[in-house]
């Protein structure tokens, strides 16, 4: 094993995870919320890599790889509805998409 | 003989039934006409059941069926003839007809006259019921249909708000009464399982000793329905506002029959009362009471009909003290000879009311005696009974009889109290006959006075006059064996009350013939300023019980009701649905359709979550 | 051969998707291409009997055993439900049509691994499969602002929680070193430490999203209203049985799980979700959003199941969700079928509805016996369910979720209400958007009037789901 | 199967009416008027062709004179179980009586979707029949909330917008409100006496006998009764829960406030009489002097709003209240005397207060109003009606030879030596019952007439309903002995369990000694 103890990575991608919800919750920019999202998955990878590595299993990084695709996928349509809102709403801010309330 | 009992409460019945499904096809006449032979046929056959009972006095029950079966609790449809029924059945029916019949030219071009036969014929059907209950349970139907049939008809003229108001007033004063005597049913069914008046009479003794509590309690029970029926103080209060209906109904309803049923249900339950030496004390003062109050309230009175009320509250109080003293029969024998002179004075009443044009009013009155001799008559025969002149009227000699005996049984206070009322009530009597009839005539109305014709008028008045006069003294009713003899006493006391008695009545009516004719100014004076005017007017308003009761009772009643109106309990929960509908809207608020607002409640609920579990742990 | 059959369902859902994709990339024809579907799923549906000869069958990734063929007969059937409606709804839709069953078989596909998934891949796996097509279906209509709305707030929120969901499960695997749910809660169970206890947490926050239970819950009144009317039919239906399903092996399957702490949080998410869903939806006015937030109270009641997790909570669950999936079904069934006419959005303001029984009375009575189930009024299937959760909660003295219950359904019972006496309240001068008049002969009406047939007969006589889910209760409680 | 027939009956009538619809208004309306004479005639039939005297002593052979039951939900041991005896018979002859007048009494008032109307009127009824049937409680519950359906549409659709803001809609939607969850809260007791007997015996079941039997340990018997009250004392209703009836009543249909005043307040008593005391009667016995005492309340507060009420509709709904009260003593005073009167003011009730709510929706098709104050002097006007308004506030008032004073004094009498302080304060309530009674005559009846035209004599399907009405209110009033006969065993059976004998007796033994 590397020398990085299983905590350490942990709290790693914890602060990683702390920071994609942060920007998921104060940039108003539809493309940095959909950066934030994908910082977020990438949190998520990084702790499944490091759980794999310290069992010293192959299953964190097959989830990685899982998540990458996911995080394509996602990437992928969200784009895609980001150029329709660009289109529609004239405006990248998400909360001018707050047409439905109450 | 049988089927004669039931006719006599049946007959009224069928003419009720027969007018009020009419849906007013029947005339006046035809109304008129089913109305009093339905009547004139109980009173029949009435007159055959008391010719039966002559011969052979003996109880008769019928049961016509059982009512109700539930454990113990069996009322019949069961009647039961004695003295005492028969005697009250006679006024029913007998006065009931010549009321009936009288009617028909009272009311003529009326509207509505079918109706009020139908009402008519209701009481009597209820009245008879009453007296011939042998339960209590169907005493209180007759009880409770009398008092219906009397709402009716003392708002009959139901165009005036204020009649429909008087007749609320009494039915919902007697009804006070009523509940008494519910209360009273109850208790006596507990404790001696039954309500079959005869057996309740046999067990009583049996069970209770004199003045045990319970049956005191009982006693008083029965005490409080009676005085709510019979105007007795302190549910006195709606006789005299019940004179807005129909004078014949005054006549029969208000004078002759349902008002003295409380004294029926105090004779009828005597040996209840005996067993409550101190309820049956309790009667004697409140009967004594009420003749003194009523009394002082007849002599200020201005409307004809309300002078006799007064009168008759303060007869019955008679009857109370009678009672009182223990002298059942000698206040049954009043009951009847008041029947017969009360109805006649009201018919008299109704007589120069209709003649006058409705002009009911003393001091519009005045200057009658010669346009209509025969009201006059009426009121100077019915007069000389109500003053108990000597001798020659009914009332004297039963009236002498309650003095008599309330002095024979030793209540002295009793006994004055019956001589300071006689007093009064000659001053009234003479003063009621002297305003209406003599004088100068005040008005257009009592100038143009016409006089009442046709046998329907007349023959009511004859007959009522002759059985106030000794002739109706004769009449004895058959109670022997059914109320307690009386008391034995010296006959030379009784001499001497009889003359003291006459005394008595006579310097009330010269008392009175002095105030009225020779003093009228400075009476006038006396009454219209200072102390005067204040007692007069005291008086007036019969010492000021409504007033009371409309201060203590009603308005507060009616300001609850207004202050309930809104159903405030429903509103509390009310109260729930506002607060839901709050929190409602405080949780909209929360949907603001921003995206990182979601998120943000995202964020805050897992930390939640993720604290509970640490703690939790 | 018996992992063939075993897996014959998805197989086919899967070769349904390809077909119909090379369908449209060959000529787009809408009717042939909803045939497809329509035929595909019903295979799928009939190899379940072939299914159920195997089962109950394991491998590392899938289970497949009562639960999981119940589960995919209720995704099936949604699924297949869904497809027919959204014939009628694509009808009159100006753009391309045929591409949305394709999302709806993948969705589906989605559906029917998550309900037997029994590893962390495979739960990732069936739940994106099922978010992503979903995606894409809400906003269907991107040329219409509120469905692109719908769309895009779906994704952001739904990545969101697929990420809390995700580091929840990189957490507790970081922990306990085990994938599989049963390896993985009983890791848990022993003893977790920080870590795995946070990630428990986030699991459940990612769960808790998908079906929308309180504190999570803000948007699902914005999709269901924003989505075309098969999209939120599928989001509100197939979507959250297959979570459910899912969160039922968690909690119940794995008695290492029940920890005390889940339990209660499961308790107060169930609690809060009755009260605030049903309060929520008290005045509102347009009748998407009310029964998203209707479908937010159901889920707090569904839940009771879950935080009892012993004796009848497996045969509650399961009754439950038949009852909710075929009265929601009808619900929006009703609610697609009055819309597709409308070329301007979902028609389901209020007024629209106002005296629809005049109109249409047969379905008016569909959505009066279905909203008459969501409140649980006998000789509807809700009743049963509604029954069933309060012997639950009675028979475990959970007395304080008893006491929601009775709260929430009588606050839900006024915006029932409200709603069932617009339809049969006549007004002057009323808009008039009709249906054509043979609709009733059209698969999607035929489809709702059958479903309002079922609530009503599953109301009367519900014994054949019953013992299913009594069988169910055997074989996993 | 005369048992199922008598639920199904109306439902299918039901039914019929709808489709009838498109044939005209008359079709529905003699459809219906068809089926509830059969069915009134059907419940006449088993009452002549079966003996509902007492049956043997024991106690232990079958209480009921008709029974019939099929397995419905074996998991729960749920079985579809009817029953029929003395009290359910003569209630649903009441149910099929007023469901006659109901649908005559809209003969004139309905105008609009007539079948649609009808179907909800017979539903009602139906749902009304299985209460009074249904023996396994899941089916009685299942009934109970069944009806509430009909019943909300008939007062939401067909009902009156009432003065002061009070909209119909409301009105039903507060009546179902109140009623459903107060009905979860007895599913819940119901569920808890299910799961007492499953740690029992092993076994679920709702049937009536079996549940019966359990055992329970005080708090929870008190915990389960509280349910059960609960739910009745809202549907009776009892005065804190009482809020839904003057609204629900007034606004609803003529129809709508005969059934719910006639019948629907019947299934409470029904329900207090048939579980809630003989389920748990030590808690029941426990509750009594709380329940008496609600009784009492609710006598008073419903007199005293009645008088406040300037709609006629609302001034007899709260009088119901008042009268309720009566009932409600009359079932926790246990003796057999006044559970009688309890019978006997339920049917009594039933018909004056039908027989006002005709007079109101007469009134109001005629003046096209319910406020008094613009009434007045309609005793010329109004021809018979006035007449018959008087016999029915005779009857309300409980005037001997009705039948609503048989009832009132027999629960009176019968609950007199158990709770002598209650009766007594109770009788005061007969004061109030005659003061807002002869106020409703003073207001709508006496007094100067608002106007000389006359108004509409009654026609002969009025004067019929009206006449057919007091004549039954004075037969029970002096004939009621079939009546008791027939719920006598009903009576004595629940008396029996109740257990209230033990108590009658210490105390007359007490005072004896």
């Amino acid at each position: 094993m590397n020398g990085v103890p299983l905590d350490h990575a942990l709290v790693l991608a914890s602060i990683l995870f702390t920071l994609g919800l942060a920007g998921l919750m104060i940039r108003r920019n539809m493309v940095f919320v959909l950066m934030s999202l994908e910082i977020m998955l990438n949190a998520a990878g990084l702790a499944f890599i490091a759980g794999g590595t310290a069992w010293g299993q192959p299953e964190g990084q097959a989830m990685f790889l899982l998540v990458i695709t996911l995080a394509a996928a996602e990437a992928s349509v969200g784009l895609a509805l980001l150029i329709q809102l660009n289109q529609r709403f004239k405006t990248l801010d998400t909360d001018a998409v707050s047409r439905m309330r109450g | 003989m049988s089927f004669l009992l039931p006719l006599t409460f049946l007959l009224p019945l069928a003419g009720t039934l027969l007018l009020s499904l009419s849906r007013g096809r029947l005339g006046e006449r035809a109304s008129a006409a089913i109305g009093t032979a339905s009547v004139g046929l109980s009173a029949l056959a009435t007159a055959a059941l008391i010719a039966g009972y002559l011969e052979a006095p003996e109880r008769q029950v019928v049961t016509l069926w059982t009512w109700v079966s539930v454990g113990d609790f069996q009322p019949t449809l069961g009647l039961a003839l004695d003295g005492l029924s028969l005697t009250l059945l006679g006024v029913i029916t007998g006065v009931g007809l010549l009321i009936h019949l009288f009617a028909a030219w009272y009311m003529r071009g009326e509207s509505g006259i079918t109706r009020f036969y139908a009402y008519m014929n209701l009481f009597v059907f209820s009245m008879v019921l009453l007296v011939l209950g042998d339960n209590l349970l169907l005493l209180f139907l007759g009880w409770e249909g009398v008092g219906l049939c009397s709402y009716l008809l003392i708002g009959y003229y139901y165009r005036t708000a204020a009649n429909g108001w008087a007749a609320f007033k009494a039915f919902i004063v007697t009804r006070v009464g009523d509940v008494f005597l519910a209360i009273g049913l109850f208790l006596l069914f507990r404790e001696l399982g039954t309500l079959n008046i005869a057996q309740l009479l046999e067990r009583a003794p049996q069970l209770w000793a004199e003045g045990a509590p319970t049956v005191e309690l009982a006693a008083l029970l029965l005490l409080g329905g009676a005085l709510g029926k019979s105007a007795q103080l302190p549910l006195h209060t709606w006789l005299a506002d019940a004179m807005a209906g129909p004078t014949p109904v005054s006549a029969l309803i208000h004078a002759a029959t349902m008002v003295t049923a409380g004294v029926y249900l105090i004779a009828r339950m005597h040996e209840l009362f005996l067993l409550a030496p101190d309820v049956l004390l309790l009667t004697g003062v409140i009967g004594a009471l009420t003749l003194l109050a009523a009394g002082f309230a007849a002599l200020a009175q201005t409307d004809i009909k309300r002078v006799l009320a007064y009168s008759t509250m303060s007869q019955i109080g008679y009857m109370f003290l009678a009672l009182g003293a223990g002298a059942f029969d000698a206040a049954i024998f009043h009951l009847m000879t008041h029947a017969f002179f009360k109805a006649l004075l009201f018919l008299s009443a109704g007589a120069v009311i209709v003649s006058c044009h409705h002009e009911q009013d003393m001091r519009r009155l005045g200057g009658l005696w010669r346009k209509l001799p025969l009201a006059y008559a009426g009121f100077v025969v019915g007069g000389a009974a109500l003053a108990a002149l000597p001798l020659v009227t009914a009332g004297f000699y039963s009236k002498d009889e309650i003095l008599w005996q309330a002095l024979a049984a030793g209540h002295g206070g009793l006994l004055v109290a019956g001589l300071v009322g006689a007093f009064l009530t000659s001053i009234y009597t003479l003063r009621l006959i002297i305003k209406t009839f003599h004088g100068e005539a005040k008005s257009d109305n009592a100038r143009h006075a016409e006089a009442g014709q046709g046998l329907a008028h007349g023959v009511p008045l004859i007959v009522l006059m002759v059985l106030s006069t000794f002739l109706g003294a004769w009449l004895t009713p058959p109670l022997a064996g059914v109320l307690p003899d009386p008391h034995e006493g010296s006959a030379g006391w009784h001499t001497a009350l009889e003359i003291v008695a006459s005394l008595v009545a006579l310097g009330g009516l010269a008392l009175a013939a002095w105030l009225f004719l020779r003093r009228r100014k400075w009476l006038a004076e006396q009454t219209s300023q200072g102390w005067g005017a204040r007692l007069w007017r005291w008086w007036h308003h019969a010492w000021g019980f409504d007033t009371a009761y409309d201060r203590g009772l009603v308005r507060p009643y009616w300001r609850t009701v207004h202050a309930l109106r809104s159903d405030r309990v429903d509103g509390l929960f009310g109260l729930v649905a506002i607060m839901v509908r709050m929190t409602h809207l405080g949780l909209s608020w929360t949907q603001t359709g921003k995206l990182r607002f979601y998120g943000l409640s995202m964020v805050g609920g897992a930390t939640l979550v993720i604290l509970v579990l640490a703690l939790v742990r | 051969m018996t992992y063939l059959i075993a897996l014959l369902p998805l197989i086919l859902v899967c070769a349904t998707a390809v077909a119909v994709m090379l369908g449209i990339a060959w000529q787009r024809h809408h009717a042939s291409t909803v045939l497809t579907a329509v035929v595909g799923l019903n295979l799928a549906l009939l190899s379940l009997v072939a299914v159920h000869q195997v089962a109950p069958f394991e491998t590392l990734l899938v289970a497949v055993d009562g639960l999981a063929i119940f589960g995919a007969v209720l995704v099936l059937v949604s699924t297949l439900a869904c497809a027919t409606l959204a014939h009628a709804y694509l009808e009159h839709y100006r753009g391309p049509r045929e591409e949305f069953y394709l999302l709806l078989l993948c969705a589906a596909a989605g559906g029917l691994v998550l309900v037997s998934s029994r590893h962390m891949a495979t739960l990732f796996f069936g739940l994106e499969l099922l978010s992503m097509p979903l995606y894409g279906m809400l906003a269907y209509a991107f040329h219409e602002r509120r469905s692109l709305e719908a769309g895009i707030k779906y994704l952001v929120l739904s990545a969101a929680a697929t990420a809390f969901l995700l580091f929840g499960m990189a957490l507790a695997y970081a922990q306990t070193g085990r994938l599989d749910l049963a390896g993985l809660t009983a890791g848990l169970g022993e003893g977790g430490g920080a870590w795995g206890l946070a990630g428990a947490g986030l699991i459940l926050v990612g769960l808790g999203f998908k079906l929308s239970l309180v504190p999570f819950h803000l948007w699902t009144p914005d999709v269901y209203e924003g989505g075309p009317g098969p999209a939120a039919t599928f989001l509100a239906s197939a979507s959250k049985v297959a979570v459910v399903i899912v969160l039922l092996r968690l909690v119940i399957e794995s008695p290492a799980f029940a920890h005390v702490g889940v339990h209660q949080i499961l308790a107060v998410l169930a609690f809060a979700s009755m009260l605030i869903g049903n309060l929520l939806a008290l005045t509102q006015a347009n009748l998407k959003r009310l029964l998203g937030y209707s479908s937010i109270a159901h889920f707090g009641y569904l839940l009771v199941a879950l935080v009892v997790a012993e004796g009848l909570a497996v045969e509650t669950a399961a009754v439950y969700l038949v009852m909710y999936v075929v009265t929601t079904l009808g619900a929006f069934g009703v609610v697609t079928l009055v819309s597709s006419r409308d070329i301007s959005g979902d028609a389901a303001a209020l007024h629209h509805y106002r005296g629809l029984f005049w109109r249409r009375p047969y379905l008016t009575a569909v959505l009066t016996v279905a909203l008459l189930s969501l409140a649980g009024i006998p000789f509807t299937a809700g009743f049963i369910g509604k029954f069933y959760i309060v012997a639950l909660g009675v028979e475990a003295g959970r007395w304080w979720l008893v006491g929601g219950l009775i709260v929430g359904s009588a606050i839900g019972l006024y915006y029932y209400l409200r709603v069932m006496v617009t339809l049969y309240l006549v007004e002057p001068g009323m808009q008039r958007h009709d249906a054509p008049h043979d609709w009733g002969t059209r698969a999607g009406g035929v489809v709702v009037l059958g479903l309002a047939a079922l609530v009503v007969l599953l109301g009367v006589y519900p014994t054949p789901i019953i013992e299913w889910a009594a069988a169910l209760g055997v074989a996993h409680g | 199967m005369t048992l199922v027939g008598l639920i199904v009956i109306p439902f299918l009538g039901g039914l019929l009416c709808w489709l009838a619809e498109r044939r005209g208004d008359r079709l529905p309306r003699w459809i219906a008027l068809g089926t509830m004479a059969l069915e009134l005639l059907l419940t006449l039939g088993v009452w002549l062709s079966h003996d509902f005297s007492l049956p043997s002593p024991g106690g232990e052979a079958s209480t009921w004179a008709m029974e019939w039951r099929v397995p419905w939900i074996p998991r729960f041991g749920i079985e579809v179980h009817l029953a029929l005896d003395g009290l359910s018979l003569v209630l649903i002859a009441l149910t099929g009586f007023l469901g006659m007048l109901a649908v005559l009494c809209s003969w004139r008032e309905i105008v609009r979707r007539v079948g649609f109307f009808h179907l909800n009127l017979l539903w009602i009824l139906g749902g009304v029949v299985g209460v009074f049937l249904a023996i396994d409680l899941f089916l009685f519950f299942f009934f109970w909330e069944m009806m509430l359906v009909p019943m909300y549409f008939l007062i939401a659709l067909w009902g009156h917008s009432g003065s002061e803001g009070r909209t119909r809609i409301r009105a039903a939607t507060k009546f179902f409100i109140y009623t459903q969850a107060s009905g979860l809260l007895m599913l819940v007791s119901i569920l808890g006496l299910v799961f007492a007997h499953h740690a029992a015996t092993g076994e679920y079941s709702f049937s009536y006998d079996a549940l019966r039997d359990v055992t329970l340990s005080e708090p929870v018997a008190m915990w389960l009764m509280l349910g059960f009250f609960i739910a009745f004392a809202v549907k009776l209703p009892v005065v804190p829960l009482h809020g839904w009836l003057p609204d629900a009543h007034a606004q609803a249909p003529t129809a709508g406030s005969v059934d719910l005043a006639g019948i629907l307040l019947k299934t409470a008593a029904y329900g207090m009489l048939r579980f809630a005391l003989p389920f748990f009667p030590e808690a029941s016995q426990a509750f009594a002097p709380v329940a008496m005492a609600l009784g009492v309340v609710g006598i008073f507060y419903g007199a005293v709003l009645a008088c406040g009420q300037n709609d006629i509709k609302r001034l007899v709904a709260y009088t119901s209240i008042s009268h309720m009260g009566f009932v409600l003593i009359g079932i926790y005073a246990g003796t057999s005397l006044a559970l009688q009167g309890v019978v006997m003011l339920m049917v009594a009730h039933a018909f004056s207060a039908a027989g006002l709510f005709i007079l109101s929706g007469q009134l109001y098709e005629r003046l096209h109003t319910r406020d008094m104050r613009e009434m007045g002097g309609l005793w010329g006007r109004a021809g018979g009606l006035s007449g018959f308004t008087l016999c029915f506030v005779a009857a309300s008032l409980g005037l001997p030879g009705t039948a609503n004073f048989l009832g009132e004094f027999m629960v009176l009498f019968g609950s007199f030596s158990v709770a002598p302080w209650t009766v007594v304060i109770a009788s005061g309530g007969l004061v109030l019952a005659a003061v807002y009674s002869l106020l409703l005559m003073q207001r709508v009846h006496f007094g100067p007439p608002k106007d000389s035209a006359p108004l509409a004599d009654l026609d002969g399907r009025e004067y019929g309903m009206l006449l057919g009405l007091l004549a039954l209110v004075l037969l029970f009033g002096l004939y009621p002995q079939p009546l008791l006969d027939t719920t006598g065993a009903a009576m004595s059976e629940v008396q029996r369990l109740f257990g209230n004998t033990e108590l009658l007796d210490a105390t007359l033994t007490w005072e004896a000694s």
